[in-house]
């Protein structure tokens, strides 16, 4: 633990704006999927704000991150500017992708935003990739991919995390386990729940942390990133966490209760946030509205930037078919 | 009745006639099916014949096969075209080739269905229709049911097939409303459907293009020009005589495909009837197909990417100008 | 312990019969492979025939096998006719797939005999699906799968062992750890080497087996079924064994040292078995001079067979090109 | 020289030249490469350079892309087409969209090479003909050198692209020895090649075919038909113009392809003339291809299921015979 950071005010009150300019752009979306500003599938990181914002607190800007197609939390904790990211799911050539990606496709490679993979475990090869290139590169770099706990039953999880640990690469794999995938609960599609454990097959080390509570993720990922950069492969860290909306828009979320869902709301990383914090003095109520409002503000500043953002004309449709410059 | 409900119901059906059939795939049991096809069925059926599966696209598909090597009639759900690539192997080295290879002996009468197409702006990988590139594959059968009574036919004889076969759904149809002919119990996966007659030009197309090629057709009617509509209904074998007859009596080809082009079933379309109607045609064959990119996102473009009708009456008027 | 048979005269002469027309078959193929009269790839079994018999000798006629491109052993041990097998590596149309599959392809629908699959790892999720098929049935038969190490790394493998494992099913898994796929030892493909470890990822139980010991494998795989049958859900059994000759007949075998093999070879199945059970006073010289003798007589009419039969006529290239009866 | 000679030449130029370049793949290194292709190498440049990897298709596949996305420049190598289906995620859904999809940000500099083809008995799931089918996929480049200068000149030229650009080798090939010409550096992936020039009929085909084309113009020459034979050289993009020219010059086109007819490359090269040279033929279009079966295994049976020089030469008479 000798990488943790002292807890004070300024990260109490950095994590919290991390987490809720998060959520509050997530419902934000809901909205514009509503009024029809936002189309496709769009899956919402309600719930699992920590896990991003706790990573991210551990990176440099060296460090690549892969991610899902649940990745607007991501981006936002890795600082893809708000205001491309609303603009890309409103499709307009203002959005980190011009646009042509939408919610599953966020790009920003400026900031080592890889994506984005709407292929469920389509992005880990890719992470191990890039770890390959940083440890071939001898750059100081790691790469962090990002999965949920229903990937981890495809076979490129399985042949990636061989591929990263019998190579030894920086990779930091960080399996959001929501306990769901789309309706299908942990334990009807893995005979072992345990996604830690299973990195034993691949002698990655691992280890199981409350996906609930930001400050714990970030020192575990700070922790796992000595070890990967002192060489000693990869890690695989599981969080323990819960999307508190559907799947995605389309979803009416059978396969779960009410109450379980509010049972872990009663515990989600905004709520014991900032109970904690505020008893032990970090932070007031008023710090809470303050920083929402913010954020409410960065939010509305978004929305208006995406919809006075143009489309792409439809005479660029072709661009980008090929690469446009040499290697 | 809706596209869906005929498929859902056409897969009860199955499932109560014949105690061999089992439905396997990925939500399609507790979430009622990632396109809600199959909603209702785990209540009906049970878990044992409404199987969830984990996101195993691969070693299902190939469950399947083994399932169908041991004499029951799977019908697997791939939820889109574009996750069925994970499971090609599968497919193409396995379910394809086991009978022929074996001298006979293993028939693999597998039913694997699939969402497929663009519309609903779900972008670069979700929105590919591979169903005419699958028809490349010799040792399946490729169908896309683009009608109400189609959707409600195919899975019934899809499954009264000793080979396997694959049913392309289009997703931009799940939610068509319309009734069920009496004629549908006649329907069969050898022949394409002439679902408009005409004199002047043939429309051939099938999936969610169909009803595109008839709002086209349509169009030129009030321009003058007799448009015939053909829904090929199976892209894989391909029924040349329908196409053929169709084109020896109107001497013009458009094809219709949601495809991309180049080596698209648009393709092996026009290369057929450049084979056996020659000296028939009065100009030559024309293609409107998706661009040959990923299908983006936003609705301006994907609507651009996609064959459009009035790029469809523009492609017929232009060639009607140019009629030999 | 308690499926094991007693070790008598008769069954010691029985194992020593299957494996020693394993072997004398293998060489012969070589042989033949020279002479030019098999083509293709062709992948011999020679050191490991112990794994084939010994799990053969536990299975009854309703259970189903699914076996890799290195599968004459388990062919012949399953039963498939030796002419047929011979037949089949010729291109005959009397081989027991018309000729039409050769050495990675050998299929005997009549004695679940599925296949032959030259793809690493094609076969498991076929092998988890007949055992569905079987448990759906209500079947008492298992279905028993044959890769090598190798195929461990595949996602195939992940996967199928996952599905057997959540829905219960009556398979078999049998690794045969040959040490390396192709010219790749284990250590330079797996981060972690032991794949009987890796089915703990699954909550598969799992065994490692002298793959050398044809008893051992026997009683292991007796024991397995009993669990299999009992509803226990899929067992992995790891055989520790060698390939003593080179990959496919294009293996110069740069990847291993003469010493290493030497090393095997002295203790193979054939040799230790042959040592032991005299030394018990169960089998003598003369037995094994017999068996071998018959075994080579075997082979010759099969030989004989295989040449004096006709090709498959080519006008019969597209039959089955679809299947030619309804199901 | 032979053709795997050249390859590895092509390659250790590379793997000179450029620090950024390495290789990665099953058995490429300790073995020496399934087809020996990389024999030696791993001696040259060590294992950091030359990476065995586990059997994982599409985790090093996938790999490749990562590593392309960071700055290196792999080449994987997949020992077969067929087996290049359990990586077909990872090319289509990946490394064929990222450019586009990301609006430009992420090209994907990947090489792939695969083995391809039969003629070397090994049946039913070694001996596919894929790369006509991924000629379908948009965001790829597909190459299939026939030549010694080809195969000493295309790992490189595909080096140079920052487009995913996949290499098909013919097994058959291999051995073929020939010596490379001054003009190699010469070439490109942009043309297609008129290897032989004639003035009847125009046989376009590539890979391994190319020879069986021109062992058949020989033939035809004999009997006074004057074959011209086209070697595409690059599948996608297919370049028209070298291929129109020639037909419009012969007004007789024979497609000559390993892979299967129905939606194959061969169906896209017909449909392209149909569009462009419809006026300019005299017969239709004819397609020589691989029967719609897996490869068997017996020697006879594959030469029966293969294109063959007989078949061409005689598919060319039956053409001149029917000459309008
Ligand atoms: C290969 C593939 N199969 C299926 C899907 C459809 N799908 C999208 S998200 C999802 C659930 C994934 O669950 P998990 O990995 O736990 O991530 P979560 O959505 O819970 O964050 C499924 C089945 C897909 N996108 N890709
Ligand atoms: C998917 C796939 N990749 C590669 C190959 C080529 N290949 C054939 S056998 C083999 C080695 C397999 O090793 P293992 O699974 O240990 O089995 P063994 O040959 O040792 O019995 C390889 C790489 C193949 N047939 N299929
Ligand atoms: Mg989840
Ligand atoms: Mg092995």
């Amino acid at each position: 633990m000798s990488d943790e950071l002292p807890v004070d005010r300024e990260r109490v009150l950095q994590h919290l704006t991390q987490m809720l300019r998060i959520r509050v752009f997530e419902d934000r979306c809901a909205e514009m999927y509503t009024k029809g500003h936002i189309r496709g599938f769009l899956h919402l990181y309600n719930g699992e704000e920590a896990v991003a914002v706790g990573v991210m607190q551990a990176l440099s800007a060296d460090d690549a991150v892969v991610a899902t197609y649940r990745e607007h939390g991501h981006a936002l904790a890795r600082g893809v500017p708000m205001n491309a990211l609303m603009a890309e799911l409103f499709g307009k050539v203002t959005g980190c992708s011009r646009g042509r990606g939408g919610s599953m496709h966020i790009f920003d490679k400026s900031r080592n935003f890889f994506g984005g993979n709407a292929i469920v475990a389509g992005g880990i090869p890719i992470a191990v990739g890039l770890a390959l290139a940083f440890k071939m590169q001898k750059r100081n770099a790691v790469s962090v991919c990002f999965f949920g706990e229903g990937a981890a039953a495809e076979g490129e999880f399985h042949e990636a995390l061989n591929l990263a640990s019998l190579w030894k690469l920086p990779v930091l794999f960080v399996c959001e386990n929501n306990q769901y995938a789309m309706g299908t609960a942990l334990a009807r599609s893995e005979a072992e729940t345990s996604i830690a454990t299973k990195a034993t097959s691949y002698r990655v080390s691992s280890q199981t942390i409350d996906g609930m509570d930001v400050f714990a993720i970030e020192n575990a990922a700070r922790d796992a990133l000595t070890n990967i950069h002192a060489g000693k492969g990869p890690m695989l860290l599981e969080m323990l966490t819960y999307r508190f909306r559907a799947h995605s828009m389309f979803d009416a979320q059978l396969y779960r209760s009410k109450t379980e869902v509010e049972e872990w709301q009663k515990h989600g990383p905004l709520i014991t946030f900032t109970k904690r914090f505020k008893e032990r003095g970090l932070m007031t109520e008023d710090d809470y509205q303050r920083i929402e409002r913010e954020a409410s503000k960065e939010v509305d500043a978004a929305v208006q930037f995406a919809e006075e953002s143009a489309f792409e004309p439809v005479n660029e449709l072709m661009r980008f078919a090929q690469a446009e410059t040499q290697p | 009745m809706t596209y869906r409900e005929a498929i859902r119901d056409a897969l009860r059906e199955a499932l109560k006639s014949d105690a061999r059939v089992f439905l396997m795939g990925e939500d399609i049991g507790m979430y009622g099916g990632s396109f809600a096809v199959t909603k209702g069925l785990l209540a009906e059926f049970g878990e044992e014949r409404i199987r969830d599966t984990p996101l195993s696209e691969s070693a299902f598909t190939g469950a399947g096969i083994g399932a169908a090597l041991a004499g029951m009639r799977p019908v697997v759900e791939i939820m889109t075209g574009n996750f069925s690539l994970l499971a090609l192997d599968q497919i193409v080295n396995n379910a394809a080739t086991l009978c022929h290879m074996s001298g006979g002996q293993l028939p693999v009468p597998l039913v694997i269905r699939l969402g497929t197409g663009a519309s609903r702006q779900l972008a670069a990988q979700h929105s590919h229709s591979f169903e005419g590139w699958y028809a490349h594959i010799p040792g399946i059968r490729v169908l896309a049911p683009a009608t109400i009574d189609d959707a409600r036919a195919m899975p019934g004889l899809a499954l009264k097939c000793s080979d396997p076969v694959l049913i392309f759904e289009h997703i931009g149809l799940y939610n068509m409303e319309g009734e069920l002919t009496s004629s549908w119990p006649q329907a069969d996966i050898e022949h394409a459907a002439v679902r408009r007659e005409g004199s002047d030009v043939s429309l051939i197309t099938y999936g969610a293009s169909l009803f595109k090629c008839l709002e086209a057709a349509d169009a030129l009617a009030k321009a003058g020009v007799n448009a015939e509509v053909i829904d090929l209904r199976t892209l894989r074998p391909l029924d040349n005589e329908t196409i053929f007859a169709s084109v020896r009596k109107t001497h013009r080809a458009v094809i219709v495909d949601e495809g991309w082009r180049s080596g698209g079933i648009s393709a092996e379309i026009a290369a057929r009837i450049g084979e056996s109607c020659l000296y028939d045609l009065d100009a030559p064959v024309v293609r409107v197909c998706t661009r040959e990119i990923p299908v983006p996102y936003p609705r301006h473009l994907e609507e651009a990417a996609l064959p459009q009708v009035a790029e469809i009456v523009a492609s017929v008027q232009d060639m009607m100008g140019k009629a030999a």
